[in-house]
């Protein structure tokens, strides 16, 4: 069963895309979606003043499927505390896509905005463009950061992705801003593009790999080996990696990986390698 | 980016706004008076970067960012050496030149944004 | 006649030693009064506006007080995602009706610690903060580090009535006292200093996080942060340590810098660590009068210090979403009421360009920018000259301003104009 | 406003001021006040079958003030989880371990509850205590001012000036418009200035060189004197350490000396001895020093407690005792704030999360019940959480059918960690509590502690708050079906205020705002004049602000009372 809303006319308003769940549709008609009333703004509008309800009885698998189609820079919390099903946006994703997600898989092929994935609990989000700040993040003061399931990027990402992450992967096919991994409990983000630094700012748990270039590692941390490949559990990669270990400011053992060949600046850290022995 | 901050031959450096007191006592006393007006298109520099950039007191020049770009009045700061580093002080001239960006904190960036000097 | 104890309403310290002498109708004298206050109680009358204005063409013509409130209400009312700005210039009573307000119409409310302190704010949601008020630091603290802040300027007193310069119980004069400044520029403050630690710009996350190693006893690997060599950092940690009640006082340098409230994440972290070996403090330091006051009022009425969207009829805050800034640069307010601020001024052009985009209500004594950009202007009077109200000092103390004028004849308050305009909507909503 | 009177027919009447222990009676309202005879054409409600009491007096909750602001500031992410929205009568708001004002009002309305007083202002800041009252709707309210470790009263004992240090508590109290003497680990809190701590009562404040034992003395002493209606509510020195007990029975023996010529009212309140009820001599074997507590009350008539139960979950501490809040901190690992006031006292919020098979959390757990339950006199043993820092006042509930049924205790007994289990003598107590004591530890005690004779009860004269409650006496026995007794405490049927109907079946239906009440301590003008002169030398050097801004004219505060000194 595939539900597809083309969104026609477009709104600046922040529009609140939340009641659009799988489970919330499941067993719907058309029609009764289309009446389903969203918050634009301040005020509760009938979804049919924005996008035209199609159904597709797609009808081989059971699980409900649904596609949006138009540019939702403005939408906020498509496919929030999904618990399963598949959810599709042709364009631009905006705020909150997947908040608190528990399962089933969304896949966005343009742009999302911040906070994408925020608190997730397991299920894959897959974004083709590339995403705001707060990637699987948590909310304001807590620290439940996101816990489980995946977040595939094929763009770059803002700052601060996966703060207080708890588990689960971010893989970040583009670069990343600031503080990647900041305050960082658990889990594991691979970035392949590059990242300006502080990354991993307050960490105690969780694995991080810049592939790209980075300017510059917090003083809190500390070389701990030369690698030939980055183990960050979830993924393996190949190749030279230099592995530092903090934040000591929080007695972290978190670990961040940062290519050898890309970073040659950071040839400094290979004259403490050997005082261990 | 982060850390090298020095001074590039071509004239690059780390805008910085923020409050004099005159603007200070300007926004109190009412933003159209002239001394107010005269305040906050001022620009002061290191004297040494006036002499690397060959800009004399008082003199016009243009200061772009990534933003926009405004006319101001160089002045050799008071509040030297800080090689590589430009003061505006707070109001619609440096509104200009500072950054929506909020990096997801709601904060606009007003201090410590890349900008460019040139003589007027 | 002679008033005594009245409390300024400019900068953060709010100063309530004033004594203002009123000469039938005029402010002839104030004593204790430093230039930023002498210049708001000497020229309180220059660029008044004095009756409400309504946009016509790209001019203004008067219109009488109630016809600018009701047209003011309806446009609110109408409006699918209004915007509330301002409230820190202007007492806690207005704060109050006018979260009832943004209860009443929907849309976000927001004060200007959400470009000036808010990023500190996120911090202590973070982190915690240890604080205390402003005479703990005047009666015993033998260090005082300014990072980031120039009080020389932004507060003028500050020095003389709370720290460095104050005379205490314990600490009674400058010689016990170290002061240090933390800065990109060697400011006015920066010359007063015992010890100055000049940085480069957006570094200052790598100082306080290096700082954090020495206190910790972490080794570090490298030799110079933000563009000090290791041994100076080293140096100003031991002056944390061995001090026997410190107190970092923080400016716009932290909250305005790359990394932003992540900066203040560290400062609040190094405070906290210090707290194991020795008695640490931080405190902001709040620039407008009454910004520390809208934060309070704000958090009890709603649960939140800034940046509260009441579109679905119960408040939810996240900075970077529900903030004046990132709400103009995703375009998404369709009107906008602008309470004794001037954020046409202030804000990055391309959000004060948004902002001129849609119709405008600016409640303002003073000619500004915003006003000039209006579709309608209200007259207000002046809080702790012309009107009473309620104000907090950066440290959380709270204060009764004093009315010591008359306003302009039919200016009224900031508190009247929102019961009206409050009236007013509630009769359009039954 | 809705007409003021009522005739309340047939309800189960609970009135322990007033010896009624669940007879079938009525209750008429006139003018907002009890009286004696039916009204004519006045609002009925048929109360059959229904539980009718006093509305809720609580003693001790932080609804109030800067260090609560300051707790809600620092959680987001608990208000996140518990939203209210506007309706045609409530205010929006957030709820859950620190709620915002308007939700704190309506949710002690919705329980039936229509006095709260908030335990801890520093005087410096009690106007912003006073705002925030003032937009609590509802329920009526007071503050009392922090007076532990205050410069001025700890100079006056070292230099032996009792008559001055009365004046100026006197002039304090009616300065910022509080109710009673508050003190919190006197001593302490100015140790914890300088980073330091103070462990027992005869240990000497730094640079002030007087003693916790001479601080309590003193005050309790001038708060006799002045014959304010509350006794001083004492929050005891050495609350983070095991074996606190002891200096809990010591402080409450400290003053038992100046009990003689009292009229059997106690003339010592100590607050939550749940945390400072532990016994042990370190984290590991901690246990519960609340048998040796009970004991000491059953024997000594001068003192009372209230208990400051703990509830498992998700809560925010704040006291302002800032050196146990930072030791919390670093046993816990959560955010931590500190805010130290000048002259005055400090503060400390920790988020805390109370876990059942937490050892030291369950002993906790124990040790709030083993109070209420040993203590034999029910007017000296008040139940409150402390809220928030054992748990939120909306759990009062779950608190009342603990003590109401031994089969709830057994239950929860079951799942907590089996060492504190053993350790603990809760499983041994059978005792439970009736409704009439339940009425008594949830008002009529509480209003008596506070010396408001017009409230806590339902006889003529009294104020007409009153709370009703669907439950029947008769077919529900609380110690089996506990939960229905926790449902019906949940939300009241009808919750009357000053003869208003203010809460029907839990939900607001009128929100007028409650009185503030302060206490005028009876001193003569001049002597008051005379204080406020002689110390406004030594006010100028230590303070930061002056003189006259500090006090708070009854003009600003929004439906101010003035209490005169009770006895």
């Amino acid at each position: 069963m595939e539900y597809v809303l083309k969104y026609y006319k477009p709104t600046r308003l922040p529009l609140d895309l939340s009641p659009l769940s799988p489970e919330a549709l499941e067993g719907k008609s058309a029609g009764e979606v289309a009446e389903m009333k969203v918050y634009a703004g301040k005020r509760m509008i009938e979804l049919s003043r924005f996008f035209n309800v199609e159904l597709r009885a797609s009808g081989e698998d059971q699980h409900v499927k649904i596609t949006i189609v138009g540019d939702l820079r403005n939408a906020r919390r498509i496919g929030c505390e999904m618990k399963g099903g598949e959810m599709r946006v042709v364009g631009n994703g905006g705020i909150y896509l997947g908040e608190r997600m528990k399962g089933g898989v969304i896949t966005v092929e343009g742009d999302v905005d911040s906070w994408t994935g925020s608190g997730m609990r397991g299920g894959s989000i897959t974004i083709n463009g590339s995403a705001g700040d707060f990637l699987g993040a948590s909310y304001r003061g807590s620290r439940e950061g996101m816990s489980g399931g995946v977040i595939q990027v094929n763009g770059s990402i803002g700052c601060e992705g996966g703060a207080w992450m708890k588990g689960g992967l971010i893989h970040v096919k583009g670069s990343a801003g600031p503080f990647l991994g900041v305050h960082m409990q658990g889990g594991s983000i691979l970035v392949e593009g590059n990242c300006p630094g502080r990354v991993g700012a307050g960490m105690i748990g969780g694995r991080i790999a810049v592939l790209g270039k980075m300017l510059n590692l917090l003083p809190s941390f500390t070389v701990d080996s030369v690698r030939t490949h980055a183990d960050l559990g979830a993924v393996k990669v190949e190749g030279g990696f230099y592995m530092f270990t903090g934040d000591n400011n929080e007695q972290g053992q978190g670990r961040i990986y940062v290519s050898k060949d890309e970073n040659p600046h950071f040839a400094w850290c290979e004259k403490y390698l050997g005082r261990w022995e | 980016m982060v850390g090298e901050c020095l001074v590039d031959l071509n004239g690059r450096f780390k805008l910085v706004t923020g409050r004099t007191l005159i603007q200070g006592m300007g926004k109190e006393r009412g933003k159209f008076t002239e001394e107010y007006l005269k305040e906050i298109s001022i620009c002061e520099l290191d004297p040494e970067d006036m002499k690397l950039l060959s800009i004399v007191e008082g003199e016009l020049i243009i200061v772009k960012t990534e933003f926009g770009e405004a006319k101001l009045v160089a002045k050799a700061s008071t509040r030297a050496p800080h090689r590589g580093v430009i003061f505006i002080p707070y109001g619609p001239v440096a509104s200009l030149l500072t950054s929506p960006h909020t990096d997801g904190s709601g904060m606009p960036s007003l201090k410590g944004i890349e900008a460019e000097v040139f003589k007027g | 006649m002679l008033i005594r104890g009245v409390v300024c309403t400019v900068c953060g310290c709010c100063c309530d030693d004033l004594n203002v002498e009123v000469v039938d109708g005029r402010v002839e004298r104030v004593e204790n009064a430093c230039s930023l206050a002498l210049s708001k109680f000497k020229h309180h009358s220059s660029d008044r506006i004095l009756k409400p204005l309504m946009r016509k063409g790209n001019g203004f013509k008067e219109a009488p007080y109630h016809e600018a409130i009701r047209e003011a209400a309806r446009l609110l009312v109408d409006s699918n995602y209004p915007l509330l700005w301002g409230w820190c210039l202007t007492s806690c009573e207005a704060v109050k009706l006018g979260l009832e307000l943004a209860e009443l119409v929907g849309g976000v409310i927001d004060n200007n610690s959400s470009v000036c302190h808010g990023p500190g704010l996120i911090g202590v949601q973070d982190i915690g903060i240890s604080g205390c008020s402003l005479g703990e630091v005047k009666n015993r603290a033998d260090l005082i580090l300014y990072w980031g802040s120039n009080p020389v300027n932004a507060h003028p007193r500050h020095m003389a009535r709370y720290t460095a310069f104050a005379k205490g119980r314990f600490e009674a004069s400058r010689g016990d006292r170290k002061l240090i400044v933390v800065d990109v520029r060697r400011t006015e403050t920066a010359k007063l200093a015992d010890e100055f630690y000049q940085i480069e710009p957006n570094s200052d996350y790598e100082l306080l996080t290096a700082l954090r190693c020495a206190v910790n006893g972490e080794e570090m690997e490298l030799n110079t942060v933000a563009g000090l060599p290791v041994e100076r950092v080293e140096e100003l940690a031991d002056s944390l340590i061995s001090c026997r009640f410190g107190v970092l006082f923080y400016g716009l340098g932290l909250t305005m810098t790359y990394g932003k409230s992540r900066n203040l994440d560290a400062a609040l972290s190094l405070v906290r660590d210090l707290n194991r070996k020795t008695k640490f403090l931080i405190m902001p330091m709040r620039g407008h009068f009454n910004v520390t006051g809208s934060n309070e009022v704000f958090t009890w009425v709603t649960g939140y210090p800034f940046g509260v969207d009441f579109s679905k009829g119960y408040p939810e805050y996240n900075p970077g979403i529900t903030t004046i800034s990132d709400v103009l640069r995703r375009e998404e307010c369709d009107a906008a009421l602008i309470v004794a601020s001037d954020p046409i001024a202030h804000l990055p052009s391309s959000l004060a360009d948004t902002l001129k985009k849609i119709p405008m209500i600016t409640v303002d004594p003073h000619r500004t920018p915003t006003t000039e950009a209006s579709r309608i202007v209200i007259p207000s009077a002046i809080v702790g000259l012309e009107s009473t109200g309620t104000v907090y000092r950066m440290d959380g103390v709270p204060l009764e301003c004093k009315k010591i004028l008359n306003p302009p004849p039919g200016v009224k308050t900031d508190f009247e104009v929102m019961s009206d305009l409050l009236a007013e909507v509630k009769g359009l909503l039954r | 406003m809705k007409m003021r009177d009522l005739n309340i027919r047939n309800g189960v009447v609970y009135d322990p001021l007033n010896r009624i222990d669940g007879e079938r009676m009525d209750i008429y309202v006139r003018g907002g006040r009890i009286v004696e005879t039916p009204v004519k054409d006045a609002e009925e409600i048929n109360a059959s079958h229904m539980v009718v009491m006093p509305g809720g007096v609580d003693i001790h909750s932080h609804i109030a003030g800067t260090k609560v602001n300051v707790g809600r500031l620092m959680r987001p992410e608990d208000h996140f989880k518990d939203v209210l929205p506007r309706t045609g009568i409530r205010r929006a708001g957030v709820g859950h371990s620190v709620p915002t004002t308007y939700v704190t009002g309506y949710r002690y309305v919705e329980m039936g509850y229509t006095t709260v007083f908030e335990p801890a202002s520093p005087p410096l800041k009690t106007r912003h205590t006073h705002e925030e009252l003032d937009e609590t709707p509802i329920v009526d309210k007071g503050c009392f001012p922090l007076m532990g470790n205050n410069w001025f009263i700890m100079d006056y004992i070292r230099e032996n000036k009792y008559e001055e240090c009365r004046d100026y508590v006197a002039w304090l109290l009616e300065a910022v418009k509080g109710y009673a003497v508050k003190i919190v680990n006197p001593g302490g809190v100015e140790a914890w200035a300088w980073g330091k701590y103070i462990t027992h009562l005869d240990e000497p404040v730094p640079r002030f060189e007087v003693t916790p034992r001479e601080i309590i003395r003193w005050l309790c002493r001038i708060n006799l004197e002045l014959k304010n209606p509350h006794p001083i509510h004492v929050h005891t020195n050495n609350m983070a350490k095991p074996g606190n007990y002891e200096t809990t029975i010591e402080t409450m023996d400290s003053v038992k000396d100046m009990a003689s010529n009292t009229d059997g009212k106690p003339i010592i309140h100590v607050t939550h001895v749940q945390f400072t009820g532990r016994s042990g001599t370190s984290w590991v074997n901690v246990g519960s020093g609340a048998p040796e507590i009970a004991d000491y009350l059953n024997k000594n008539r001068h003192a009372e407690i209230d208990v400051g139960q703990i509830v498992f979950g998700d809560t925010t501490t704040m006291t302002a005792d800032g050196s146990f809040q930072f030791l919390l901190h670093l046993l816990s690992g959560n955010k931590w704030a500190n805010s130290d006031v000048e002259v005055e006292t400090g503060a400390g919020v920790v988020p805390f999360r109370y876990r059942r098979g937490n050892y030291v959390n369950a002993v906790q757990w124990g040790i709030g019940l083993e109070l209420a339950l040993l203590v034999k006199d029910p007017w000296r043993v008040h139940m409150t959480t402390d809220h928030p820092n054992g748990g939120p006042f909306t759990e009062y509930p779950k608190v009342i059918s603990w003590l109401m049924s031994k089969k709830s205790r057994k239950r929860l007994l079951g799942k907590i960690n089996s060492t504190a289990r053993r350790r603990l003598t809760l499983g041994d107590i059978d005792r439970e509590y009736s409704l009439y004591e339940v009425a008594m530890v949830t008002r009529a005690a509480q209003a008596r502690s506070l010396g408001l004779t017009w409230k806590g009860h339902l006889g003529p004269g009294a104020d007409a708050d009153i709370a009703i409650y669907n439950l029947n006496p008769k077919q529900v026995d609380p110690s089996k079906d506990y939960l229905k007794v926790r449902k019906a405490f949940k939300k009241a049927a009808y919750t009357i205020k000053d003869g208003v109907i203010v809460c029907k079946d839990g939900e607001i239906v009128e929100t007028p705002l409650g009185r503030t009440y302060w206490v005028k301590p009876p001193l003569p003008e001049e002597s008051l004049e005379s204080l406020a002169s002689n110390i406004s030398g030594r006010f100028k050097e230590y303070y930061t602000v002056e003189m006259d801004n500090y006090v708070i004219d009854e003009g600003y505060l929004a439906n101010p009372q003035a209490v005169a000194p009770a006895r």
